[in-house]
């Protein structure tokens, strides 16, 4: 029992990590842009199939799925962005029309990807990520997992520095306080955000490069439910918050984790039932501030 | 008219998280009378007011309408017993015309307001049709003030309606006022502008810090030597 | 004097509305402009436009000289513009971010050491520097709005009405401030209806519905009809 | 002076008596019934949403939850107790009414937080309902058949009546004062309570209305089904479409909805049957450009040249 | 009069959960279609000729609401002669009440929910895979004949995998035998990492997973890079897609394991009707660039070849009497997906799927080795598999 427990909480600290990155790009550009992203999910399979085609056609590492699902966000980014955000923003109600426009986005991705990949799921071979297990507390995981919480600790920590500790960052967060007052203090508020979309898209892209290892393959058609998943830890762990995200992935991983050891097939609810008690208990998620209203 | 104390805060406190902003806030008000409510920046001020409406609850103390303990109740059911305000920061009804503002109010008030005298008070007669988005911030405090008359409040709180306006502005509006109190309607008036508050009243609160350092004429609030340093500074 | 801020038969509007009717305008080096009207004159929209958050319709803005008419609000503040707004702040953000903030354009040491000043001016703030500004009373967000703009070290800084809602002991504070920000080179424009900005300014504009009415110094504004009359009223104390 | 009751309702009524005849009348010239029933059920199910949404600025993003609700409900009560199938779906929004008070805290919450809870709640529903434990109360992963009493005219009728219904309904809110006050409440809660309206109340009574209609329209669709699994009727496919469809065809209005699910389902059937191996891509790519040119939903052709929509 | 063309309605998933299968089914059917058309049509009795035959198909992606209204536009616009339903159960559902409401007889090639059969119907007929209400038979056969009690297992939470699970259960029950580890998982789940370590703590000697494809590559991809061991390990799909578990989880994690060996990787040598195992292999590599067929892509040639039987044999061109063609003919065929049996209420009895392992070979490939039953038996299990 101790050493399923152990097993379950360490499991869960792995996955919610990795999680935590799934999700932390829709918290970017849902935070900086109100742009509800229904293509996250899409673009996390993206990264995996980049990820994929790297491997299986170049003969490369997946890794190397990483530095691509970066370039892959600037070639698609940076055009959609100017595409569609700025006519988005001055639209009267930017949140609500993003919701239609990347539903759409989202057909165009999952079609393109069928047709390209067909509808089949693709894994990658363990060997690449090590094929051996570390244990931790006596418990033993794949190589993959820890080398996937390992890249996720880092990006996250990574856009946290980012967020906190460059200017850019700070106007990123400003804008997403305020965007008029960005406007008015100077910052370059579509310069900035166009940067967030990019990055947005490039953690979700690298977050896709081990859903063939934590999720077994990647297929075309899990984007929906990656995308639900990703709102609701991002919502547990509050708006803007890159480091409330993670806490979101961890509180979601350990909490399935221990689900699924003792009562397996109530496993789906572990992401859902925790949103709803959190945002009832302390409406703003966990690391949010609350703001007066008079 | 009755001389009962038509509002009566004893004792009431509020915090938030862990700021204590209002501690032992004890007056009474009169029917048909204008009371000035001054105090520095973040004193509390909009806090009394708040918790005087409903839009916060007190922690600590009582607070008496018309006879009835109030804490407890919802702000529109606050409202239905006569109580209104005006808001420090505009809040209207923006996706409202000018008009739908007041109309609004007034039917869910169930006051049979009458609406072009309400327009005429509040300067915005012949702009019925125009947005509420579309107003100046200025603008948009007067339809403030004008919902609440619209639901025939016995008492009318109003926050800083004052501030951003010039002297001839303020003329008006320490006129309209007036004309409100005369119709028998109770006010507390947060103002920081004193040629302002003199022409309506004579008795102010002072707070500070979240409580009340003076209570009295205002002539004697800019004589008093706490008074003068928290709030009217050197240029007393 | 020379000019460092010329405004060109500008015109603005929202919408299908139009505001701003060919206002033309010009504050010098070192000087402080006063921007009088009454309530909803225009006077917030000709502040916006000129530092660039409204779309200018139709006429030209120069900054020293340069046309920045085209230029967005970013690369306008980054030649030397600030703006404070009525009620702008970071509802998010801590005091001490929004400050950051203010002096976006500058070092880290140049922006810690004017934080510094800027508590001082403003006390009240000093205590809740790790509060999200959204906390704040309305009076406390008026100086932080302001003492954000003041960050800023900008030659030309635009202030809409930075004495409204606050406590007496505050504007003759703001006041005194303004003055040494004045002393230091600094120019103003200052949409205010509080009459003791007047000691302060050296010229001032009246608009009306949109249009320059009057302009002068001081003196000449003090002792303008149409001034007393919108500023003060039919037969009201002068 | 406020115009007589029957001058305000008069456009709603033009407008449901024009549905009803459309869709009474459209199965003798286009037979195939289940589009024209799927159409109907996506104008209720958006028309529904917008009764929240477009009145109290609330975007139930989970809102298929209620139609998944009323859909067991009715199926339940038909396979469990027999009971007549008239009765069967009066139940439906009776449960679904029961799941919204239940969920009632969840508008507390506002914005993002709100629509994202709502969405965890439907999936909550969906699991439970679908989860092997509970196979002998609900049927569990093997879903319900209800086929005895299935009865395609009888409950295409039915939906034409919930669609008239529905279509009154977003009159009384688009005209009355009630729906005022509900968008008062949308555009400041603190302000609307300054105005006497009962915020939490009215709030609460306006999401009772919108699940009562999406429980109904569940309830109509599992006769209209009568063989199941849970996934049909708690797939987030359901409110996403609803909610595009409404926001395609302009929130807040009566109109909207209704032409904009009518639009764009029919678009998506039709590129569906005439181009079927670039579905998805043509109707993506019609969506993003829809957007992109009409990005104020198709009212805006309208409401731009400053023309009053109902 | 003879129609110019025979017309026959199918739906497909283009994207969506079931776009694997359902592809996989469709190509099968247009297969059979290319074949008989390249003859010169499917012989018709009622109209003693042959006519060509013409699948109309739309793309349902995997929704039961989208598939509705196309199963009806299929039957009431198009006017199909036959309906063939899209893969699965999931997608089958919605089109059985239709069909009885239109009186068409729905050829269900892969739906098959025993809550389909639970009534006597004139207008579904399961043709290509056994009831799930017999289709675990085998396995719980095969595993009392070797004695192995402690039995685990791990099912996905949809009728398809659920109502196996119940069926195994069942006949362990009836010799006296209780999973010791039995759960349920949700059906999209894709991480059986801490799940399969819990199975270890309770010691099974074999452990049944039974999922969708997905489930399936997740589930050996983690019984892989886990470093756990069971002695015996059986899920279903690697028997039905060999090929491309063995691209996706690696022959690595596929050795030992035990599946449901469907052709063509079981072979059908005497059929009765059309081609038998290898002739089916063979004639899919020529038409699809060398590809092996798997065992959805030869369901969906079997429902053809059935259908065109019926109209072979049915002396009326109606759906009644194709129904009791299909019916006819129950028990007296043997096609490439085996022994055809058919009950009234349109259940599948026949076609039950053997027991194989996947031998790990010296050249490091695996080879299908047919364990049970005996009658098709190629090699003996190797039990408990070796371990590492
Ligand atoms: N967002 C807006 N949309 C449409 N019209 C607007 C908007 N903002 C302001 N206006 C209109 O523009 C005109 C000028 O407004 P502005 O805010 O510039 O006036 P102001 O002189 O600053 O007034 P105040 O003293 O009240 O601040 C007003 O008639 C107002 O109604
Ligand atoms: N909802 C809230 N959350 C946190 N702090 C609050 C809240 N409401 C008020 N405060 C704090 O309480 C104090 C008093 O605020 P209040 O708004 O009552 O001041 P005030 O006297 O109205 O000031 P001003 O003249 O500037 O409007 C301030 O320090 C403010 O930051
Ligand atoms: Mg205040
Ligand atoms: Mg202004």
């Amino acid at each position: 029992m101790q050493a399923l427990l152990e097993y379950a909480i360490v499991g869960g600290v792995l996955y919610g990590i990795f999680f935590g990155l799934v999700a932390v790009g829709l918290n970017l550009i849902f935070g900086v842009m109100r742009i509800i992203n229904l293509a996250h999910g899409e673009f996390v399979i993206l990264g995996g199939f980049g990820a994929y085609w790297v491997s299986h056609s170049l003969g490369l590492n997946p890794l190397w799925g990483l530095p691509l699902a970066a370039l892959g966000a600037v070639v698609i980014g940076f055009p959609l962005y100017y595409a569609v955000v700025p006519g988005l923003q001055r639209s009267r109600d930017p949140e609500m029309l993003s919701f239609i426009l990347f539903f759409g986005l989202a057909q165009i991705i999952d079609a393109i990807i069928s047709l390209g990949f067909g509808p089949d799921q693709r894994s990658l071979p363990d060997e690449a990520l090590g094929g051996g297990t570390i244990s931790v507390l006596g418990q033993a995981f794949p190589d993959s997992w820890w080398v996937a919480a390992g890249v996720s600790v880092l990006a996250i920590l990574g856009l946290w520095l980012y967020l906190t500790r460059t200017r850019l960052g700070f106007a990123t967060r400003a804008i997403m306080a305020n965007r008029d007052e960005a406007y008015a203090t100077g910052i370059s508020v579509d310069k900035v955000s166009a940067i967030a979309f990019i990055i947005g898209l490039a953690l979700a892209g690298a977050a896709g490069v081990f859903v063939p290892y934590l999720q077994g393959s990647v297929g075309p058609g899990i984007g929906n439910s990656l995308t639900t998943t990703s709102f609701a830890i991002l919502i547990i762990g509050s708006l803007g918050n890159p480091v409330g995200t993670l806490f979101g992935g961890l509180v979601f991983g350990v909490g399935s984790m221990l689900m699924q050891t003792f009562y397996a097939s109530w496993s789906d609810l572990v992401p859902y039932v925790l949103l709803v008690v959190i945002v009832l208990v302390r409406p703003q998620g966990l690391f949010g501030k609350a703001v007066r209203h008079a | 008219m009755s001389s009962e104390p038509i509002l009566t805060l004893t004792n009431v406190a509020k915090s938030f998280g862990g700021l204590q902003v209002l501690s032992d806030v004890n007056f009474e008000l009169k029917p048909g009378e204008i009371l000035g409510l001054v105090g520095p920046n973040g004193s509390g001020k909009t806090s009394v007011i708040n918790l005087i409406s409903g839009v916060h609850q007190p922690e600590a103390g009582s607070i008496r309408f018309d006879g009835a303990e109030i804490q407890r109740l919802t702000p529109h059911a606050r409202v239905k017993l006569g109580i209104n305000r005006s808001f420090q920061v505009p809040k209207c009804f923006i996706s409202m015309s000018v008009r739908e503002n007041i109309e609004v109010a007034a039917h869910f008030s169930g006051h049979n307001a009458d609406i072009p005298a309400i327009l005429d008070d509040i300067g915005l007669t012949g702009m019925e049709a125009t947005p509420a988005a579309s107003l100046t911030a200025n603008q948009q405090k007067m339809l403030d003030l004008g919902r609440a008359l619209a639901t025939g409040p016995k008492l009318l709180l109003v926050d800083e309606i004052g501030a951003g306006l010039n002297p001839a502005e303020l003329t008006g509006i320490a006129d309209l006022l007036k004309r409100i109190a005369a119709r028998g309607i109770s006010m507390i008036v947060v103002e920081h502008l004193m040629e302002f508050l003199n022409k309506l009243t004579s008795r102010v609160i002072v707070l500070s810090a979240g409580k009340i350092i003076f209570e009295g004429s205002l002539e004697d609030a800019s004589h008093d030597p706490e008074v003068v340093t928290a709030f009217f500074g050197g240029a007393a | 004097m020379s000019a460092l801020l010329e405004v060109d038969k500008v015109e603005a509007g929202y919408g299908a509305v139009q505001v701003l009717w060919g206002c033309d305008m010009v504050v010098n080096k070192g000087e402080t402009v006063l921007l009088l009207g009454v309530n909803g004159a225009g006077k917030t929209t000709l502040l916006r436009t000129l530092v660039g958050l409204q779309p200018c319709r139709g006429g030209t803005i120069r900054l020293a000289g340069e046309d920045v008419t085209g230029l967005g609000p970013d690369a306008r503040i980054r030649r030397g513009m600030a703006y404070m707004s009525e009620l702008g702040v970071f509802p998010t953000l801590s005091i001490a971010e929004n400050l950051r903030l203010g002096a976006y354009g500058s070092s880290n040491a140049e922006a810690r050491t004017r934080a510094e000043a800027m508590y001082e001016m403003f006390p009240a703030l000093a205590p809740k520097r790790r509060h999200a500004a959204g906390s704040l009373s309305g009076g406390q967000r008026k100086m932080l709005g302001l003492a954000k703009a003041l960050m800023s070290g900008a030659e030309m800084i635009f202030m809409d009405e930075p004495s409204s809602g606050l406590a007496p002991v505050f504007v003759s504070q703001v006041i005194e401030t303004l003055k040494g920000v004045i002393g230091g080179g600094t120019s103003l424009l200052i949409a205010e209806q509080n009459i003791a900005f007047l000691e302060l300014a050296d010229r001032g504009y009246l608009m009306d519905h949109g249009k320059m009415a009057v302009s002068g110094t001081r003196a000449e504004l003090e002792s303008s009809d149409a001034v007393r009359r919108a500023y003060f009223g039919v037969g009201a104390e002068g | 002076m406020r115009e007589s009751w029957f001058k305000r309702a008069r456009a709603g009524l033009i407008t449901a008596a024009v549905l009803a005849l459309v869709f009474s009348l459209a199965p003798n010239v286009y037979n195939n019934s289940s589009l024209l029933f799927m159409m109907m059920t996506y104008i209720v199910l958006s028309q529904g949403l917008n009764l929240l949404y477009g009145f109290t600025g609330y975007l139930p993003f989970g809102y298929v939850g209620f139609f998944g609700t009323g859909a067991y409900a009715t199926a339940l009560l038909v396979m469990k107790l027999h009971l007549p199938i008239g009765l069967a779906i009066a139940a439906g929004p009776i449960a679904s009414m029961i799941v919204a008070l239940v969920l009632g805290p969840l508008l507390r919450l506002s914005g993002a937080y709100f629509s994202i809870a709502n969405l965890a709640a439907s999936q909550i529903l969906f699991i439970v309902i679908g989860n092997p434990n509970l196979q002998d109360i609900t049927g569990g992963p093997y879903g319900v058949k209800i086929d005895e009493v299935y009865n395609p005219t009888a409950s295409y009728a039915a939906m034409v009546v919930l669609v008239v219904v529905v279509t009154l309904i977003a009159t009384f809110f688009r005209r009355s004062r009630f729906g005022q006050g509900l968008k008062a409440m949308a555009d400041d809660p603190v302000s609307a309570e300054m105005s006497a309206i009962p915020v939490v109340r009215m709030r609460l009574l306006a999401w009772l209305t919108s699940a009562a209609v999406a429980g109904l329209a569940g309830a109509l669709y599992a006769w209209n089904l009568s063989v199941f699994y849970p996934d049909a009727v708690f797939t987030l496919e359901i409110s996403v479409f609803a909610i595009v469809f409404a926001l395609f065809g302009g929130v807040g209005t009566v109109l909207g909805p209704i032409i904009g699910a009518g639009l764009l389902y029919a678009l998506y059937n039709a590129i569906g049957i005439s181009e079927p191996q670039y579905f998805q891509l043509i109707y993506g790519v019609l969506i993003v450009g829809l957007v992109m040119f009409l990005p104020e939903g198709i009212l805006s052709l309208l409401t731009r040249r400053g023309i009053n929509v109902f | 009069s003879a129609p110019s063309v025979i017309k026959i309605g199918t739906l497909y998933a283009g994207s969506g959960n079931f776009a694997v299968a359902s592809q996989a089914q469709y190509k099968g059917l247009q297969f059979w279609a290319k074949r008989v058309n390249a003859e010169g049509g499917v012989y018709v009795k009622a109209f003693n000729k042959k006519i060509p035959v013409k699948i109309v198909a739309y793309d349902d992606q995997s929704s039961t609401s989208t598939a509705t209204t196309l199963y009806n536009q299929l039957i009431t616009q198009d006017k199909v002669d036959l309906v063939v339903s899209d893969f699965g159960s999931v997608l089958t559902s919605v089109a059985i009440p239709l069909a009885k409401e239109h009186k068409m007889l729905l050829i269900d090639p892969t739906g098959s929910s025993a809550g389909f059969f639970k009534e006597k119907t004139d207008y579904l007929a399961d043709v290509s895979i056994p009831s799930s209400a017999v289709w675990p038979m085998p396995l719980a056969k095969f595993l009392e004949q070797e004695h192995i009690k402690k039995i685990g297992i791990i099912y996905g939470s949809n009728d398809f995998d659920g109502s196996q699970a119940d069926t195994l259960k069942a006949e362990f029950k009836k010799i006296g035998v209780t999973p010791v580890f039995d759960h349920a998982v949700p059906t999209g789940e894709r991480n059986y990492t801490v799940l399969l370590h819990s199975a270890a703590a309770a010691h099974p000697q074999a452990l049944i997973e039974l999922g969708y494809l997905p489930n399936d590559v997740a589930f050996l991809k983690s019984l892989k890079s886990s470093g756990l061991h069971f002695p015996f390990v059986f899920t279903i799909f690697p028997g039905q897609f060999k090929q491309l578990m063995e691209k996706n989880v690696g022959a690595d994690a596929l050795k030992y394991t035990y599946s449901y060996p469907a052709p063509p990787m079981i072979k059908y040598e005497k059929v009765n009707l059309g081609m038998n195992t290898d002739q089916f292999v063979t004639a899919w590599g020529k038409t699809h660039k060398g590809a092996e067929p798997n065992f959805v892509n030869a369901g969906g040639y079997n429902a053809g070849i059935l259908m065109a039987k019926a109209m072979g044999t049915s002396p009326k061109f109606t759906q009644l009497g194709m129904h009791q063609a299909l019916l006819d003919m129950s028990g007296k065929i043997t096609t490439v997906v085996g022994a055809y049996k058919l009950s009234p209420t349109g259940a599948q009895l026949g076609q039950r799927l053997p027991i194989a392992q996947f031998q790990p070979q010296k050249d490091g490939s695996l080879k299908t080795v047919v364990v049970y039953p005996d009658s098709h038996k190629t090699g003996n299990a190797i039990y408990p598999s070796p371990a590492g």
